[in-house]
């Protein structure tokens, strides 16, 4: 920790000398991204931190030129990037006065990340306003680019709809009798975004089970679900859905498996993922489980050139396997990078922008087409498997795995998500 | 009623920040926003801290006037600054004269805590219903001006410093006159003044109600320059908690204290959060025992020292 | 019938919690007048302690009974030292300041306190499961339980019957009334007010710190975790009557129950339902159901 | 109303507290321009006795009129405004304010009806009305004082003058003397008795020292136990068996300590 304050020291002297000398030079030979994520609170340790690891992984090897082809140029369009990292706690107003200061006061050159769609959600109209060019890394909420065309925004991963439309299909193949099913999620976009489009995809392909009545919807960060596991117990479904994800994710699970819940009723984890490395021989077996995207324990074995750099440095560095928050924040600092490189490092955030929009690019793990919103969404492939804990390795891993492209989960360019999936899914490539 | 000194050093403070404003970096006006949109809460609780009063729960009218300025936008799409501020600073006022006679015969400690429930509940209802955004809250769009869309964040913030002086010169007048007076004096002495011929109800009923108003007031302000409202940072008890902080870290001394008092509560934390993100709470902590502890008075005594010893007084 | 029951369960189980809580910084209250804020934080600690060493001693080989002599012993340590220093350090000096004040400077003990243990203790949860996988489960009302949760209550119990006891039956028990019953009373019987408040104060930590060590094996120990929990013990508090252990039993088994009730069969209303209660008591008996005696000063 | 009417009529007043009878069968006439003493040992029902007619305690039973008008239900504030005021045995003083203050309010209060109380109080004419109550009280060299820091017999002499700016034309003061020192005790009183002599006003008051009531007063009231055993001109009064028995003797002997 204390390592950590005396990186944070040097980083802001060096900022501070930064801004002092900016003025003159054209081509910037530094740039400052700004990083927000979980850095205090429950979500912090299974979700903030991996996703700050990944992004600083993937900077400093910009930097320092050393990730694999194609993107084995040193720096950000030539400039070498120092990443500032922020606290994403304490709520959606606090971040937005932090947002304005990083920008107006702080002056950093790009903002990358949020975890929390609360958080995105309040932030997309402040960035338009501030015209700041800003990629969102993980959070999930399908409103940001529906309720409003964005010019300065993007978010490089799937969003709520992928997860869900996916996490449906696969329980239609797996479980093709289910009669009925509930769900438990936090009180905020992400969670209530997650259920709507669980359960509306499923009302649509497997019209003969029920959804129960008494739907779960603790806040966020509550870490403490004693009655509502009681109530689920006792719900018909045989079936629950959830979109937890940190600290809330694994309370549940523990909460959840010392009352035998899952022994009973299939658990459907949508960002289940993380727990998957962290929870070890705790976590249940037979859990569908989804890391909101290809990522994290689904992709470990792609064996492409990115993916193993990216997995056996991550390993190298921080001692575990990379879960899917330091995936997506490793996307989204590499898609800042494209960016760079096409518009230059002392580009506008217009020109960001627009070397941004619309572009497809090959990432750690999969393919991103920035193809919804404009241009500013992307579209990935989207899998879930089932966990079963390998007793020779002693680790988790997920079997059954399953992937659907990005066409076939997410609704086309133009149409609002619950229209789509209400309007029975036209259009899906599957 | 602007003769006094206090009055004619707001008037030319509030000239003088507005036309700095106009050259200050966006960062420093938007500090002053905040601070401003904030001190109107402060003047509020100021009034009812003098009057022996602290309430633990006045986020509910901070609250409130957020989430009317959210609402009236949302559902009907009112962008207006005027209408906003005095939608947000009415319905405050009116859920507060209406509390008002409940809370006006509560004290001390349950004063504190039936403010704290009333809030809770607020915020126990909004967190949990998705109309009212929940957990999330809203984003709000840009303010405008008489129909006109401003380029920048200076016309609001000239409104805010604006309505941060009118505030001020009427509390000001408002504390001179007997209603006023009746500060300290209930504070000493509940008996002597009904003996006096005054109702110390009738008395906290009109503080409570103004300090309510400039809360909401403060809270459709606070929305306005934030651009968003959220349950955590609006309802929720610790910001009842942190308008109280600035209270005691401003100093009941003078309507100009809650001004300076917010904006070095701004700048504190912004530095806080800036330096040392895992640990601000621990230095704003500190700040306000310390405050407690060592400067009674707040900030605001520590000024009056300062120029005690220039003016020789 | 399952439903009552089971609501029956997790509402006492809620109420247990609650109860050990809100224990102790009712009698802080009773005996010193102070509305400790910083009560949170004495929860938060006890919960992060257990749950690091219980990790800690699992970690080592040890068999996991040892948690729940940790926990005790997390209990202990922490209301001990924190209580100890607070009182020492803090609350002193305080003692002729407004009581509103007081309550004031807790909060912010309470803001420092809750980073401290960031500093301390980082910011990945902690997972203290051993005892409650111990315990193992038991089927009731057609659902499953586990053991540890069901333990709570028989806690809970102790605590009041303990606290009963040392009130009601023992000498010390009785100098604490005359000084909780009017202050200047007990100085004029020659009692060492000063000694009874520290010990007093050590106590409410102790029962604070217990709350949240009992508690840890059952929830993941994460930041903030010390913010909801005083709310919520405030609000038990004002409903039973401020500085009443009567009080306290009673507010926490109406809110336990009536939270248990909205999560089963209303979700909406579960955050609502407390306040509203502590509202309505506030308005209509603001002394609380079980209000102390208080003597008569013209 | 003639002016030999009674201005304060009092009727079978009783009251109790639970099995405790602190007021019985109390039946008063007082006229106007009256200086009556209330006498009677502790716990006699003196002060019950006051705190009823100023409205701070509900009479169980019983009614109180006041210049024809019933008090029994109103407020004390509304006592105050219909012309009754009370000082105090602890004297009830605004103690983190200054003297000047303490009485500015007081006669801003007085002065104002509803709506005035949003006008800037301190104006020229109060200033006036200020001065002049510190000269009749003889406070001038206190006016800048903080209470908290005056000796008692101040802050009795600001309690009384306090009480008098409204202009009553019943005053009821509280054992007025109590906390001041033998040698002050006449000086005292002198101040406090011509000030109320020029405004004519009526005055009960309630005092342990004989001294005080033989020389001030034209009329006592002794109580015992809650009920009035003698009503009569002073002189009769203290030479009267039972008062000797029932009031003063307890109270010689209690004065001791």
């Amino acid at each position: 920790m204390k390592h950590n304050y005396l990186a944070r020291a040097v980083g802001l002297a060096a900022i501070s000398a930064m801004t002092l000398g900016a003025g003159s030079a054209l081509a910037k030979d530094a740039i400052t991204i700004a990083v927000p994520s979980f850095l205090t609170g429950g979500a912090a340790g299974p979700f903030g931190i991996p996703a700050m690891n990944g992004a600083k992984m993937v900077a400093d090897a910009i930097n320092a030129g050393k990730l694999p082809a194609p993107y084995d140029s040193k720096g950000f369009g030539g400039a070498t990037a120092t990443i500032e990292a922020i606290d994403e706690g304490g709520g959606a107003t606090k971040q937005v006065a932090e947002y304005r200061n990083l920008v107006e006061k702080r002056g950093v050159d790009a903002v990358v990340g949020y975890i929390s769609s609360g958080n995105c959600q309040a932030l997309a109209p402040i960035a338009e306003e501030l015209k700041q060019f800003t990629i969102f890394a993980t959070c999930g909420t399908p409103r940001i680019f529906e309720e409003a065309p964005r010019k300065y925004v993007f978010r490089t991963m799937g969003h709520a709809t992928a997860d869900n439309v996916a996490a449906a299909m696969y329980v239609k193949e797996k479980y093709p009798d289910l009669k009925g099913y509930t769900g438990i999620n936090q009180n905020y976009a992400w969670g209530q975004d997650s259920w709507r489009d669980f359960d509306l995809t499923l009302k649509q392909i497997m019209p003969n089970s029920m959804a129960s009545d008494k739907t779960q919807f603790p806040k966020i960060f509550a870490g403490q679900y004693g009655s509502e596991i009681s109530a689920m117990s006792l719900d018909k479904a045989d079936l629950i859905h959830t979109s937890f994800w940190g600290g809330d994710l694994e309370a549940f699970i523990f909460q959840g498996n010392a009352r035998g819940l899952f022994k009973k009723k299939i658990g459907v984890f949508t960002v289940g993922g993380t727990a998957a490395y962290r929870l070890g021989k705790k976590l249940p077996d037979g859990l569908v489980l989804g890391a909101r995207g290809p990522y994290g324990i689904l992709v470990r074995d792609r064996d492409s050139a990115l993916n193993q750099w990216f997995v056996n440095t991550y390993k190298n560095l921080y001692g575990t396997y990379p879960s899917g928050p330091a995936y997506q924040y490793g996307q989204a600092i590499l898609a800042a990078k494209i960016a760079y490189d096409k518009a230059g490092s002392d580009a506008s955030d217009e020109a960001l922008g627009d070397a941004l929009r619309g572009i497809t690019f090959e990432s750690f793990s999969t393919t991103v087409e920035m193809s919804l919103g404009g241009g500013h969404q992307a579209v990935t492939e989207n899998g879930y498997g089932i966990t079963k804990y390998d007793d020779e390795n002693g680790e988790n891993v997920v079997t059954d795995v399953k992937f659907y492209p990005g066409s076939c989960i997410m609704p086309p360019e133009g149409v609002n998500s619950v229209d789509w999936i209400k309007g029975g899914m036209k259009g899906a490539k599957c | 009623m602007l003769e006094d000194k206090t009055s004619k050093f707001v008037l030319f403070g509030g000239v003088l920040i507005i036309l700095a404003g106009a050259f200050a970096p966006n960062w420093i006006v938007n500090q002053f926003m905040f601070g401003f949109s904030r001190a109107l809460a402060i003047v509020g609780l100021m009034v009812l801290w003098r009057t022996g009063l602290v309430s633990f729960g006045h986020a509910f009218y901070f609250g409130l006037g957020a989430y009317a300025v959210a609402i009236l936008d949302i559902q009907l799409g009112v962008t207006d600054v005027f209408l906003r501020l005095l939608a947000g600073a009415l319905v405050a006022g009116l859920a507060g004269f209406l509390l008002g006679f409940i809370l006006r015969n509560y004290r001390d400690i349950f004063f504190a805590m039936l403010n704290t429930a009333i809030s809770m509940v607020l915020f126990g209802i909004v967190v949990k219903t998705e109309s009212l955004g929940s957990t999330d809250g809203f984003a709000i769009s840009m303010s405008t001006i008489f129909g006109l869309a401003p380029e920048t964040k200076y016309p609001l913030f000239v409104i805010i410093t604006s309505v941060g002086v009118i505030a001020a010169l009427l509390v000001n007048y408002y504390l001179k006159t007997t209603y006023g007076r009746l500060t300290t004096a209930i504070r000493d002495n509940e008996i002597r003044v009904e003996y006096l011929g005054f109702s110390v109800a009738h008395a906290i009923h009109l503080k409570y109600t103004i300090s309510t108003i400039l809360a909401g007031g403060a809270g459709a302000l606070m929305a306005m320059s934030l651009g968003q409202v959220d349950p955590e940072s609006m309802i929720n008890w610790t910001v009842s908690g942190e308008l109280v902080f600035v209270t005691i870290l401003s100093g009941p001394g003078n309507v100009i204290a809650p001004f300076i008092g917010s904006l070095v509560f701004e700048v504190l934390r912004t530095y806080a959060f800036e330096l040392a993100p895992q640990a601000w709470q621990l230095i704003m902590g500190a700040t306000f025992l310390t405050i407690i502890f060592f400067l009674p008075g707040g900030i605001w005594s520590l000024l009056e020292k300062l120029g005690g010893r220039k003016n020789g007084k | 019938m399952e439903t009552f029951l089971t609501i029956l369960l997790d509402g006492l189980q809620f109420s247990s919690y609650l109860f050990i809580v809100s224990a102790g910084l009712t009698i802080i209250f009773g005996v010193m007048k102070i509305l400790n804020v910083a009560h949170g934080s004495f929860y938060a600690w006890g919960a992060y302690t257990a749950a690091f060493f219980i990790g800690k001693f699992s970690d080592m080989g040890m068999p996991d009974a040892m948690g729940f002599l940790i926990i005790i012993a997390a209990a202990i340590v922490v209301g001990l030292i924190l209580g100890f220093v607070i009182e020492q350090g803090i609350l002193k000096y305080m003692y002729h300041r407004d009581e509103v004040l007081i309550v004031l400077a807790t909060f912010g003990l309470f803001l420092v306190l809750e980073d401290i243990i960031l500093i301390a203790f980082g910011t990945d949860p902690y997972f203290a499961y051993q005892p409650m996988a111990l315990l193992d489960s038991v089927e009731l009302g057609g659902i499953i339980r586990d053991v540890y949760g069901l333990t709570l209550i028989a806690v809970a119990a102790l605590v009041a019957l303990g606290c009963w006891y040392l009130l009601n039956k023992t000498k010390w028990g009785t100098l604490l009334k005359a000084v909780i019953y009017d202050r200047e009373m007990g100085i004029s019987m020659g009692i060492n007010v000063p000694l009874v408040y520290t010990l007093t104060f050590i106590g409410g930590a102790i029962l604070g710190g217990l709350g949240g060590a009992y508690i840890a094996p059952t929830i993941s120990v994460a930041p903030g975790l010390g913010t909801e929990v005083i709310v919520l013990s405030f609000a038990v508090v004002v409903v039973g009557g401020m500085g009443s252990i009567a009080g306290a039993a009673i507010g926490s088994i109406i809110i336990g129950i009536l939270r248990a009730l909205a999560v089963h069969e209303l979700p909406q209303v579960e955050l609502f339902v407390v306040f509203a209660v502590m509202a309505v008591v506030l308005v209509f008996r603001p002394e609380g159901l079980f209000a102390p005696a208080k003597p008569r000063k013209i | 109303m003639g002016n030999n009417a009674p201005i304060l009529e009092v009727r079978d007043l009783l009251k109790t507290f639970g099995a405790v009878v602190a007021a019985k069968d109390i039946n008063v006439d007082i006229s106007r321009g009256e200086v009556v003493g209330i006498i009677g040992a502790n716990g006699a029902g003196k002060t019950c006795f006051v705190n009823m007619v100023t409205g701070y305690l509900a009479p169980t039973e019983g009614s109180i009129k006041f210049e024809g008008k019933e008090l029994v239900g109103l407020e004390t504030r509304k006592i105050t405004h219909s012309g009754i005021s009370r000082s105090f045995q602890v004297s009830q003083v605004f103690h983190s304010m200054t003297v000047a203050e303490n009485l500015m309010i007081s006669i801003a209060i007085a002065n104002n009806t509803a709506f005035d109380a949003l006008r800037l109080m301190d104006t020229p004419e109060l200033r006036q009305q200020l001065d002049a109550v510190l000269a009749r009280y003889k406070l001038e060299a206190h006016r800048d004082s903080t209470v908290s820091a005056l000796a008692q017999g101040v802050r009795k002499l600001l309690d009384i003058a306090m009480a008098v700016v409204s202009r009553p034309r019943i005053l009821l003061l509280d054992e007025p003397t109590s906390g001041i020192s033998v040698e002050e005790k006449f000086d005292f009183m002198d101040i406090v008795m011509d000030a109320l002599k020029e405004d004519g006003v009526t005055v009960l008051f309630v005092e342990h020292d004989m001294e005080i009531v033989a020389r001030y007063v034209s009329r006592v009231l002794a109580f015992y136990q809650g009920e009035i055993i003698a009503d009569m001109p002073p002189k009769k009064a203290l030479s009267d068996k039972k008062v000797q028995e029932f009031v003063i003797g307890k109270e010689h002997h209690k004065r001791k300590k």
